[in-house]
């Protein structure tokens, strides 16, 4: 080895030395984590070399509170895990709880959890695009997504009284049938909502530095996507065009007509893509379900106190983050022994890290907006 | 050159057609409430504080000290003590934690006498201390006619007054 | 695949290691025994193809002094879904971890290591992860007792007993 | 601001009462400084109101409503009044010399600049001769004022917002400048306000004798750098408040933060009045009073700038410097070869 190239060598090995790679913490409170969510970033400059995620620091041990409810009195629970989509987590809690004491339910009360369960898509995704925005440093589109998604929920208040945490689903159907009127004003409501998605789009999506922030960034590969069992828009985004409404079907959702989107590359763009035309399905589906929407009674007579037989299940939807599971273990009290929530962003966080090396902070911000998390639901 | 100068003028236009939509919504009126000079008109259904309904005519109370909603209750934030046998039970103490209530209206659902409700439109209880939260037979008794959940629309005769039924469920302001 | 073709197919290659099998609403439910749960699972991953791990979860069967740890397995590709419980000894509830497998096992196994005190053999990083690190017991089992803890009076509880308020 | 005879005369009387000549130039530059510094507070309070109320009504809400009854005019002095209070927090780790100095350090840089700026005939301080150099020299300065105030802070979030800044000042320094110097050329002059009277008449008799008329691409760039070195929207990347929660003024607090603030806003109008001055025709219009001309432009063209802000997104740091060194800088280097040409082409028959 001659001299010069021996020196060369000290040269690098000394700023391979020197070049440290600094570990910033992001969060727990940092306005883009989210909720507190901490991130232990390592960095090589701007650029994101590690993550390590810490969780837990809205953790109320959910499933534990769960086994010593009755099952009527998990449900207002279930609306403070994923508080942006409420009225889902009660669907899918009560679906497992149908399911597991095989009641049926009436024909209104599910047209009715359609219609309110697509409603809560839009307004969960609303409100994603607009948080989403705001970690773009787009503050505007946050607050006009914001206002439709208040729209949403005074047609929620109408029904529910409440305007997050709707505690509305019971088991064998809905606790009350919908006001007066109120399937008009849906119609109202979507009359006034397709025409804002195309301002969105003039706000966001034609813009080009929008789509030069997000396009090949924070890109999550199919089989990574399966190994990691992401799911939702995480895993349509990735290319695999999987939607339990269609491919395991629950409630009424094999009678209506909807497009599964998918995006190809798995990236940002992609997820957000997906986000963004799953409002206009939805819209769909709602429109569907107004038309067909039958009259009669909203909540099957089920006993008072509800015990379930002897057994176990695992009961999943969509729900707007992907597959909320529930696995409920019955011992034949009026309480489940074991209840476990499979939380969607739980599971779809933990691809954070596979996804996050090699971008910059910038994008590191931009990939975990699009994960669309909850931490409420993560940390559960 | 050629895709680099479109570029460029894809970049400049997409950002000018943002601003156009930005500078129209400049002039669209805006939705926010002043809240304490405006009031937003609640729907009939929102949950707000919990009131003891009265039967309108004997001007006593419904409750007959059950307990059904208290062991319905899953944040456990009501306590009764009930006296009295048979028809002429009534509550002798009745205590709401409003600390604790999570407005699920498991409460109001299970009541079978329609004696207690959630659809009072008394929203503004804010207080500086935890105890101002915590309701007892006093604060809750009914000055009147109020929804619930049988009873949902309006009095049984002109004459008792509803303090807090605004119309229909509607969905509030748009635009 | 239907069920119970899932079911024989588990059953004629890991004939051993199965305690019981049934199929319930269309699901393949199969209790093992805890020690050939990974053979078993990449059995099910790799030649049956049921590659989605959706949900794993531990179960605190004290009556039986044992511990429980459920796989939910389906598939993106084919109907049919799998349940598939592991059995392992309450004082000594240690099973091979499947992460070389899943991704998605590695915090699901972390969880149940946090509450559950079930010890996956080979997880890359066995840490707690919904509790502080220096948290003691597990909480979601059975006998998990702490002061903080208040139950919820749900039986034992008679009109008027324990106002806990006080008023106004 | 006062004429040149008048000023003498000012010294000639102190001279005359034995009063050592440095005591009148103190108390004339203690009086310009002093109504510099009340008319960037004003013009900042303003703005920060004007911005307040404009992204309100763009995001169809209303803003300040409360203080001082009228639309919530007041807003601004009151958050003044409540940063004056505020508790001055130094972190214990900080580097408290340069904390300490690195606002003051951006803030004196950005009230230098207003030395040059010509408000109407007459109506500037000091009209040198080489103003526009002058005003850009000054302005790079606050570029080391972030940094010492992201070094000083001793905080991982602050020194990457004032490495950022850094390159994004060096970085657009040059297409700034280099967009400038084609309306120079065609004015022969780099006086303030012999670049406004350059622009006095019209344009083939019917456009105004704006510079921007014949120079629009300079004007874009000159703009589009503006908002860089301003640090805003879209380019706000050394503050970038959702992933650097705010950059390098992070651990700033009190009145501290509130000069960082001001500075910002003083910027901000610094680079508009140039951008009147050179491509505006600076006080030139008819009918109002030369200093409302001047203002009427430079706050349409902050209001261009708070519209931006709230209209875009925030561009990653490749991203910026690809702007100015892939996009901007050749456009900006075509420009001035094109007014070159013309300049050498036309000035032997003009």
């Amino acid at each position: 080895m001659t001299t010069i190239n021996l020196h060369l060598q000290q040269v690098k090995e000394r700023t391979t030395e020197s070049m440290e790679e600094m570990w910033v913490n992001m969060g727990p409170q940092h306005p883009s984590t989210h909720g507190v969510l901490r991130l232990l970033l390592k960095l090589d400059g701007e650029v994101v070399r590690e993550c390590i995620p810490y969780l837990g620091y809205m953790h109320r041990c959910h499933e534990k509170i769960g086994e010593n409810r009755a099952y009527v009195q998990i449900i207002p629970y279930t609306d403070r895990l994923d508080y942006l989509a409420s009225m889902y987590n009660n669907w899918a809690y009560c679906l497992a709880c149908e399911r597991l004491m095989e009641i049926s339910i009436p024909a209104r009360a599910e047209y009715l959890r359609v219609i309110i369960g697509e409603l809560q898509r839009i307004a969960s995704h609303l409100i994603w695009l607009g948080t989403f925005g705001l970690d773009l440093g787009n503050f505007t589109l946050f607050m006009w997504c914001f206002r439709e998604r208040e729209m949403i929920l005074d047609l929620f208040e109408a029904v529910s009284g409440q305007r997050i945490n709707y505690s509305f689903m019971r088991i064998g159907g809905l606790a009350l049938d919908v006001p007066e009127g109120w399937l008009a004003d849906v119609k109202a409501f979507l009359a006034w909502f397709t025409p804002r998605l195309s301002e969105y789009d003039r706000l966001s999506t034609d813009n080009i530095i929008w789509q030069k922030r997000i396009q090949g960034v924070g890109i999550l590969k199919p089989e990574d996507a399966i190994s990691y069992a992401c799911s939702g828009p995480m895993l349509r985004g990735s290319g695999i065009r999987w939607d339990l409404r269609r491919d395991d079907p629950y409630g009424i959702y094999d009678r209506f007509e909807f497009d599964i989107p998918v995006g190809p590359n798995g990236d940002v763009w992609d997820r957000f893509w997906v986000r963004r035309q799953e409002m206009e399905q939805s819209v769909k589906i709602v429109e569907q379900g107004l038309k067909a929407i039958p009259p009669g009674p909203v909540l099957a007579p089920v006993a008072k106190k509800l015990r379930a037989p002897v057994g176990d299940i695992y009961s999943r939807v969509e729900s707007p983050r992907g597959e909320l599971g529930h696995y409920i273990v019955a011992d034949g009290s009026e309480r489940p022994y074991r209840y476990k929530v499979r939380a969607p962003t739980f599971v779809n966080l933990s691809a954070l890290p596979v996804m996050l090396p090699g971008y910059m902070v910038a994008d590191a911000v931009a990939i975990l907006g699009s994960v669309d998390i909850v931490l409420c639901e993560v940390d559960r | 050159m050629w895709r680099y100068l479109r570029e460029i003028w894809r970049g400049f236009w997409s950002i000018l057609l943002s601003m156009q939509i930005t500078l129209r919504y400049l002039f669209t009126r805006a939705v926010t409430v002043q809240y304490p000079e405006e009031k937003r008109q609640l729907p009939t259904r929102a949950l707000t504080q919990h009131v003891l309904t009265i039967d309108l005519e004997s001007q006593e109370l419904k409750c007959t000290a059950c307990d059904m909603c208290a062991r319905i209750c899953p944040a456990n934030c009501i306590h009764l003590a009930g006296e009295g046998k048979g028809k002429a039970r009534r509550p002798k103490w009745f205590v709401i934690d409003h600390n604790l209530c999570m407005y699920c209206n498991l409460c109001v659902e299970v009541c079978p006498f329609d004696a207690i409700s959630m659809w009072t439109g008394k929203y503004e209880l804010g207080g500086f201390s935890r105890t101002n939260l915590v309701y007892d037979m006093e604060t809750m008794h009914a000055d009147g006619f109020y929804p619930t959940i049988m009873t949902p629309r309006s009095p049984p005769g002109a004459a008792a007054k509803a303090p807090a039924a605004p119309g229909g469920g509607k969905g509030g302001g748009k635009g | 695949m239907t069920a119970e073709e899932i079911l024989q197919q588990i059953q004629s290659r890991f004939r051993e290691e199965i305690r019981t099998a049934e199929v319930r609403r269309g699901e393949a439910c199969v209790t093992i025994k805890a020690d050939r749960n990974f053979e078993i699972c990449r059995f099910i991953k790799e030649e049956l193809g049921y590659d989605y791990l959706n949900c794993l979860s531990g179960v605190d069967w004290t009556a039986d002094k044992e511990m429980e740890v459920v796989y939910a397995i389906s598939s993106l590709k084919q109907p049919g879904k799998i349940i598939l419980r592991a059995r392992v000894p309450q004082d000594e509830p240690v099973l091979r971890s499947v992460v070389p497998l899943w991704g998605t096992a590695n915090w699901h196994e972390r969880e149940a290591f946090d509450l559950f005190g079930i010890r996956f053999e080979n997880h890359p990083d066995l840490r707690r992860i919904l509790l502080p690190e220096d948290w003691i017991g597990y909480p979601l089992r059975k006998d998990y007792q702490d002061e903080r803890f208040v139950a919820y009076p749900w039986e034992d509880r008679k009109p008027g007993s324990v106002p806990r308020p006080t008023t106004a | 601001m006062v004429s040149a005879g008048a000023l003498e005369q000012f010294y000639a009387l102190f001279e005359a009462w034995g009063i050592p000549w440095i005591v009148p130039r103190l108390a004339i530059m203690l009086g310009v400084v002093s109504i510099i510094i009340g008319f960037i507070s004003v013009s900042a309070m303003f703005l920060i109101w004007w911005e307040r109320k404009i992204s309100a009504h763009i995001q169809a809400r209303f803003g300040p409503m409360r203080v001082g009854g009228w639309h919530g005019w007041a807003q601004s002095i009151a958050d003044g009044l409540k940063l004056l209070l505020k508790e001055d927090i130094i972190p214990t780790r900080a580097d408290r010399p340069v904390f300490i100095l690195a606002p003051i350090v951006v803030f004196a840089a950005s009230l230098a600049t207003y030395v040059v700026i010509p408000f109407g005939p007459g109506l500037i301080v000091q009209d040198l001769n080489i103003g526009i150099l002058y005003i850009i020299a000054i302005s790079s300065l606050t570029v080391v004022g972030i940094i010492m105030a992201g070094w000083g802070s001793n905080n991982k979030y602050a020194a990457l917002g004032a490495l950022r800044s850094a390159a994004q000042a060096v970085s657009y320094e040059v297409p700034l400048v280099i967009s400038l110097l084609g309306p120079l050329l065609l004015v022969g002059s780099l006086r303030m306000t012999d670049i406004v009277e350059y622009q006095g008449g019209t344009w083939l008799g019917i456009l105004p004798g704006w510079l921007i008329v014949v120079q629009p691409l300079a004007f874009l760039i000159y703009f589009t750098c503006a908002v860089a070195e301003t640090n805003r929207l879209p380019f706000d990347i050394p503050e970038a408040e959702s992933e650097l929660v705010s950059g390098f003024h992070v651990e700033y607090s009190g009145m501290r933060f509130a000069i960082f603030f001001l500075a910002e806003y003083a910027n901000m109008f610094v680079v508009c009045a140039i951008a009147t001055t050179v491509f505006l025709g600076g006080w030139q219009g008819p009918l109002l009073a030369p200093w409302v001309w001047f203002l009427l432009k430079t706050y349409f063209l902050l209001f261009v700038m708070i519209w931006l802000r709230w209209t875009l997104a925030r561009v990653r740091v490749d991203q910026l410097m690809h702007v100015a060194w892939k996009v901007l800088l050749p456009l900006a280097f075509v420009n001035l070869g094109i007014t070159g040409l013309l300049v050498l082409v036309l000035s032997p028959m003009g």
